[in-house]
């Protein structure tokens, strides 16, 4: 076991945050606690940027992506469980005669699953390996991914019949019979999510501190003499970047079971841009952080449009300056700070 | 643990601790309500991109919710709104819903701009047996037992159109629209119209909501040369579209242009010179000559200064109240089952003329209009259609 | 063709856009062989380094390592296959403690299966003995931002004998370094040139003496003459372009 | 297709150049020359579009007689304030951010956002109208059948105006000889008594100023609401990008590329597919030139 990973420390911060996760739905009425799921639900999507950006230095903005593969996997199977024996609404709007073959798989509980846990590496690994064997990597990167989500925003609205359009994917409501549009199933479902948020959150802390984290830091910081080190950099990013693209996909889902909906909006590039500052808020090297600050954001976006409608778009903005400004590592920087404990600091890229 | 993990424990802790104790108080209030006070949700979009569109619905609802109240609210019971704010995102749409079903338990909400919204909120309407009004012109495909739909769907508003249209030397047709279910639903009505009257469709283009780069569509339709375009471009492209439309010659003296989407308040953002020559087919203009509207325009003027101009989603969220009202005096209750029971065929002397809730199927019989954009950016009507019957599943 | 010798680099061409930065260079190092490369400024020196290490692409022509062609083959290949490049700059890894430095440049290490599931005390037995080659045992857990200019030096030499490479590419080894920094590092140099060849580029004619090796002279890209130091030094043409002036 | 419409479409193709060359000039100084990733730079385009409705409903109270001319001063206007504003971003953010694209990239990002919301605040969240000088209005028909828009004849020639103003910037002046200096090397470029930070906010400032001038003129042709900004920002990026950083010619040429293959993909097939086509297309060659179309070899 890396000794990093046994530090008593982050145990305790683990066990306080997750506890108290834990005991919110207690503290809280009913028909928020679908809420909650829904906010955890971006927090998966944190711990991913968390590894990728954080430890390996790779901005990808192209995370609604794959937040949108885990999403619509899952809701083209409720959909049709929803909707059959006929088919789903809007395709009958679109005067679609029968189920397109690409439905056709999802209306299998199973390859649903594994579509959301292996399609996002099927579509991540093999392109971004080619992108980072060509030593693309940094702002073009960035770039690149953010005009992707933009296409697939556009492909996906243009191609309605098959996608639902703009409306996107919505009134579904039994997953395997079982209703999980009920306040009590959601109940359920979020400490179920709960249970799988902290196993993910504990793998990437395991991983960021074992050898391999010190490699992904090597790489951020330095990655020329990391390959002079005899490492094949580009696959090791690949892979970096899929196990985060796959956290996205698991946080899809999770956003639909909680929302019942998905709309091509949740996956274009503004809302790709947004997962950046929950791993920014939280601080982009720090695991539990990123929990917290999805979980603090959402919750803060519901407050804020509750009181001042307007206030919004100024809080986030002036939270990505402060966090890239004032805090480049978030609120865990803050707290180390108050600790006079040096953090592993140096530019994002 | 350490001292200093203790601090963090306790930095955190509150934090969170924060976090899960406000929700049930200061920032997520419970209002609590006096016995001759009714709720009634709103819930539109206040911020995000579009808010343009229904910050000036409010406006109408909350105007009409004044009247009542100064008439004597709803069985003797004064109307109170809550507003809330979808942000122009649909899972907030949802969220907001929610909330107004289970928190504060509104009898009924009035509320939704986009199909987006509108769907995004189904579920939760079916989920908590609740009531939305649906003040805007939509595509119909739906009939929602807990929705009341007081606009016109597609049919209403297309046939209508088309059929005026073929009147005037409308052999050949030319669609243009956003790439999104509304126009696409539209232009399938209209295909079908044009077929029925003996007319051919020339064209039929979409272009990406946004997309603000019009040129190659416009020279499609030069080349096509149409009688008519039929357009359902929204948004910030119908700006680009009419603004290159006239650049290009296309200036509604060669081929005319109608569109089911432009009211005045379109009129505003498009610029009036722009817009001038082309027709629009509308349920509501503000330039209709009735003692009701003519009091309507009056006191929203009165209300949110001379300049407010009136279009037609602010005609139907000013109706949606009053249909509701109505139909809570004829339940003699504000219970949603008996309300929904109630509404079929209550008539509602409207600014646009008399409105009827048709007896199942949860729309309005209403008239549509059609006009011809003027330099002042009002609209002459040219045509008025019957009382049409509203057939959200045209049979194409 | 193969050959029995280490590195064998055959009419070496690299040029970027219009200009040649490496002019047809044929150089071939014996294993065990210390090798200092000397010239002018400009002369191309580094990009020599960069081209058989893989760094910057071969334009025309041909390297051979242990007799396998690798001029198309990527760094991390070369690497595996037993090169080492120290850079001119010493370039380590500021954010992690020395100890790691090293440890991640273990080669057995780098699997990644094993990097994720091999407690992070392996290797302890190597690194200490290279990090005391290197003058570095006591600073295993300082972070290698910290080092000294000098010191940072050695741990990137470090970084590369836990690699065992045949040949090591040194780029200015005692640049920066203090007058006893530079001794150290000689005889630093000479112990490990016992097990394996070192290709070394320096300006200090001192530095080049005491490794007494032999020298390649280049000139605007091109080999000018080989020899011992003596020989090197008698040659007017290198006194012409590069000693005298 | 018939002549006239041949015609037209090339025309549209060109008219379409100008406008992306117009809108990624400013990118491809402060992104290709700075290394700036700005992501309001849309705002800043949006800013122009503002300043040119706040002059044009000026000369509407003021001197109703000459609102025609308005246009003339709106786009110096617009320039000057988006200049000054420039100023003040670099001054007050931009600055911190050097060598740190990533974070620049985010904290410009967030500074969109607050643009956008305060110009929602101050205009209101509906389009605002901008009047068209009666002399831009129409078309000029050179042969039957064929209509060229006068605004569009004026955004091209408006758009070759500043090209050629910018290039001779960069390429005959001294300050064009300091910045490129200092983007081959900050240091060395300090050394020589450069004042690299005066040398940055003006450039910075340029390359805002340059995206005012765009906002104002797009007021012609497009709409002008609180997010106008965000649509064009991510194609602007593609143009620089696509076009290689660091190289205005190369932003000229990839504007042409693009726009031709947007325009020509637009008319064979549907907007939307045109938008995805030219995406992969951008996508592959990016692959293959992963530096863009003009990318400079240098020895590293």
């Amino acid at each position: 076991m890396p000794k990093d990973f046994l530090r008593k420390s982050w145990w305790v911060n683990f066990i306080i945050i997750f506890g108290l996760l834990l005991l919110l739905p207690m503290a809280s009425p009913a028909f928020r606690v679908p809420l909650y799921g829904k906010y955890l639900s971006f927090a998966f999507v944190a711990l991913g940027i968390v590894l990728s950006w954080g430890y390996c230095g790779i901005l990808s903005l192209g995370q609604g992506i794959f937040f949108g593969i885990g999403a619509y996997a899952l809701a083209m199977f409720l959909k049709l469980e929803a909707s059959s024996p006929e088919l789903p609404d809007f395709m009958v709007w679109s005067s679609v005669e029968q189920l397109p073959l690409a439905w056709l798989p999802f209306q299998s509980f199973s390859f649903t699953l594994i579509c959301i846990f292996v399609m996002p590496v099927l579509v991540a690994f093999p392109f971004t390996y080619l992108i980072f064997k060509k030593r693309v990597s940094g702002v073009y990167f960035a770039i690149l991914t953010l005009a992707l989500s933009l296409t697939l925003t556009v492909m996906i609205i243009g191609s309605q019949g098959g996608t639902g359009g703009a409306n996107g994917i919505t009134d579904f409501s039994s997953l395997l019979g079982w209703d999980v549009a009920s306040d009590e199933a959601r109940t359920r479902l979020y400490y179920m999510m709960l249970g799988l948020l902290a196993l993910c959150a504990a793998l990437v802390q395991y991983l960021v501190s074992s050898r391999y984290g010190k490699v992904l830091i090597a790489i951020r910081d330095r990655e020329d003499r990391v390959r002079f080190s005899g490492y094949d950099t580009a696959w090791i990013k690949a892979a970096t970047l899929s196990v985060s693209c796959v956290l996205a996909s698991i946080g899809g889902a999770m956003f639909v079971l909680f929302t019942g909906l998905i709309t091509p909006q949740l996956v274009g590039a503004v809302a790709s841009v947004e997962m950046i500052v929950y791993a920014a808020f939280g601080g982009r090297t720090s695991v539990l952080g990123a929990v917290f600050a999805a979980f603090a954001i959402g919750w803060l976006k519901s407050a804020l449009s509750e009181e001042f409608p307007q206030g919004w778009l100024f809080f986030l903005g002036g939270l990505f300056l402060l966090v890239t400004a004032v805090l480049p590592q978030g609120i865990s920087g803050l707290l180390d700070y108050f600790k006079k404990r040096p953090t592993v600091t140096g530019d994002s890229q | 643990m350490s001292l200093s993990s203790r601090r963090r424990f306790i930095q955190k802790s509150s934090t969170l601790v924060a976090a899960t104790a406000l929700p049930g108080a200061a920032l997520w209030p419970v209002l609590s309500q006096a016995a001759d006070e009714v709720k009634l949700g709103l819930l539109h979009s206040m911020s995000g991109t579009i808010a343009l569109a229904e910050a000036a619905i409010v406006d109408a609802e909350k105007m009409a919710i004044d009247e009542i109240n100064a008439a004597g609210g709803v069985l003797g019971k004064k109307i109170v709104p809550v507003l809330e704010d979808g942000a122009s995102d649909w899972p907030t749409f949802a969220e907001k819903a929610k909330k107004l079903l289970q928190q504060d338990k509104v009898p009924a909400v009035i509320g939704c701009y986009t199909s987006a919204s509108r769907k995004a909120v189904l579920p939760v309407f079916k989920a908590n047996k609740g009531l939305l009004y649906y003040p805007t012109y939509y595509e119909g495909q739906e009939e929602d037992p807990q929705v009341i739909y007081t606009s016109q769907e597609a049919t209403q508003s297309v046939v209508a159109a088309m059929e005026w249209m073929a009147k005037q030397q409308g052999k050949t047709f030319f669609f243009v629209g956003s790439d999104y279910i509304y126009p696409r639903t539209c232009n399938k009505i209209a295909k079908a119209t044009a077929t029925r009257l003996g007319s051919s469709v020339v064209g039929e283009e979409y272009a990406p909501l946004g997309h603000t780069e019009f040129s190659s569509i416009i020279n499609k339709i030069k080349a096509a040369k149409p009688d008519w375009i039929y357009s359902t471009v929204v948004g910030g492209s119908n700006v680009a579209f009419y603004k290159q439309l006239k650049a290009a010659g296309l200036d509604g003296s060669k081929q005319k242009l109608l569109s089911t989407v432009v009211s005045e308040n379109e009129i505003d953002g498009i610029g009036k010179d722009n817009a001038v020559g082309y027709y629009a087919c509308m349920g509501y203009f503000q330039s209709i000559k009735s003692p009701e509207n003519e009091k309507f325009v009056a006191a929203i003027k009165a209300k949110y200064g001379k300049d407010r101009v009136v279009g037609d989603p602010m005609e139907c969220g000013y109706n949606a109240v009053y249909l509701w009202k109505l139909a809570v005096e004829k339940a003699k209750s504000f219970d949603v089952a008996k309300v929904i029971a109630a509404s079929s065929e209550v008539e509602f002397k409207a600014p646009e003329g008399l409105v009827r809730i048709h007896k199942t199927n949860h729309h309005v019989w209403k008239k549509v209009r059609i006009g011809r954009a003027r330099a002042d950016g009002q609209f002459d009507i040219v045509h008025e259609s019957q009382l049409t019957e509203p057939n959200p599943f045209p049979k194409l | 063709m193969s050959s029995q010798s280490l590195l064998e680099v055959h009419d070496l061409l690299v040029s970027f856009g219009g200009f040649v930065a490496i002019d047809h260079v044929n150089l071939s190092i014996q294993s065990g062989e210390i090798r200092c490369i000397i010239g002018p400024n400009g002369a191309g020196k580094t990009t020599l380094l960069d081209a058989i290490c893989g760094k910057t692409p071969a334009t025309q022509g041909s390297i051979f390592f242990k007799g396998i062609r690798i001029d198309s083959e990527s760094e991390f290949k070369r690497t595996r296959m037993g090169m080492g490049r120290k850079f001119q700059t010493p370039s380590v890894y500021d954010d992690l403690t020395v100890y790691q430095n090293i440890q991640i440049s273990v080669p057995k290490g780098q699997s990644m299966l094993s990097a994720i599931f091999n407690s992070d005390d392996q290797f302890t037995q190597e690194i200490g003995d290279v990090a005391e080659t290197t003058n570095l045992l006591t600073m295993l857990d300082v972070q290698a931002g910290t080092l000294s200019h000098g010191q940072k030096q050695w741990l990137e030499i470090a970084m590369l004998l836990v690699q065992h490479p045949q040949l090591l590419l040194l780029d200015e080894p005692v640049a920066g370094m203090s007058l006893k920094e530079r001794d150290q590092t000689v005889d630093l140099i000479q112990r490990i040139s016992a097990i394996q060849a070192i290709v070394v580029i320096e300006h200090d004619m001192d530095f080049v003496k005491k490794l007494s090796g032999n020298v390649t002279v280049l000139h605007q890209g091109a080999i000018l003459c080989e020899g011992s130091i003596e020989q090197i030094q008698a040659d007017p043409r290198v006194r012409e372009v590069y000693l005298g002036d | 297709m018939s002549l006239e419409i041949f015609w037209m479409q090339l025309f549209s193709g060109v008219s379409y150049t100008a406008i992306l060359l117009l809108m990624s000039l400013g990118l491809a100084i402060v992104f290709g020359l700075m290394g700036v990733i700005n992501m309001a730079h849309g705002e800043l385009m949006a800013l122009g579009a503002y300043v040119t409705f706040m002059v044009a409903n000026v000369f509407l109270k003021i001197f109703p007689h000459s609102v025609d001319t308005y246009i003339l001063f709106a786009i110096p206007i617009a320039f000057l304030v988006t200049f000054l504003f420039g100023m003040f971003l670099e001054w007050s953010v931009v600055r911190w951010f050097y060598n740190r694209p990533l974070d620049t990239l985010l904290a410009t990002w967030g500074l969109s956002l607050i643009l956008q919301q305060t110009y929602r605040t101050v205009f209101g969240p509906q389009e605002v109208t901008i009047p068209m000088a009666s002399w831009l209005d129409g078309a000029i028909e050179p042969f039957a059948g064929v209509q060229l828009p006068l605004n569009r004849i004026f955004i091209i020639a408006l758009t070759l105006l500043v090209a050629a103003a910018v290039y001779l910037l960069f390429f005959k002046t001294r300050m064009g000889l300091q910045v490129r200096a200092i983007t081959q090397n900050r240091a060395i470029a300090e050394t020589v008594g450069i004042n690299t930070r005066q040398v940055d906010m003006y450039t910075f400032a340029l390359g805002s100023g340059l995206a005012g001038i765009a906002g104002s003129v797009f007021t012609m042709i497009g709409s002008t609401n609180p997010g106008t900004g965000q649509l064009y920002i991510v194609d602007t990026f593609i143009v620089v990008v696509f076009g290689g950083v660091a190289s205005i010619m190369g932003t000229a040429l990839s504007s042409f590329i693009i726009a031709q293959l947007q325009t020509t993909f637009e008319f064979m097939t549907t907007s939307s597919y045109a938008k995805v086509l030219l995406m992969l297309i951008v996508v592959v060659i990016l692959y293959f030139r992963p530096n863009g179309l003009f990318s400079p070899k240098v020895r590293s």
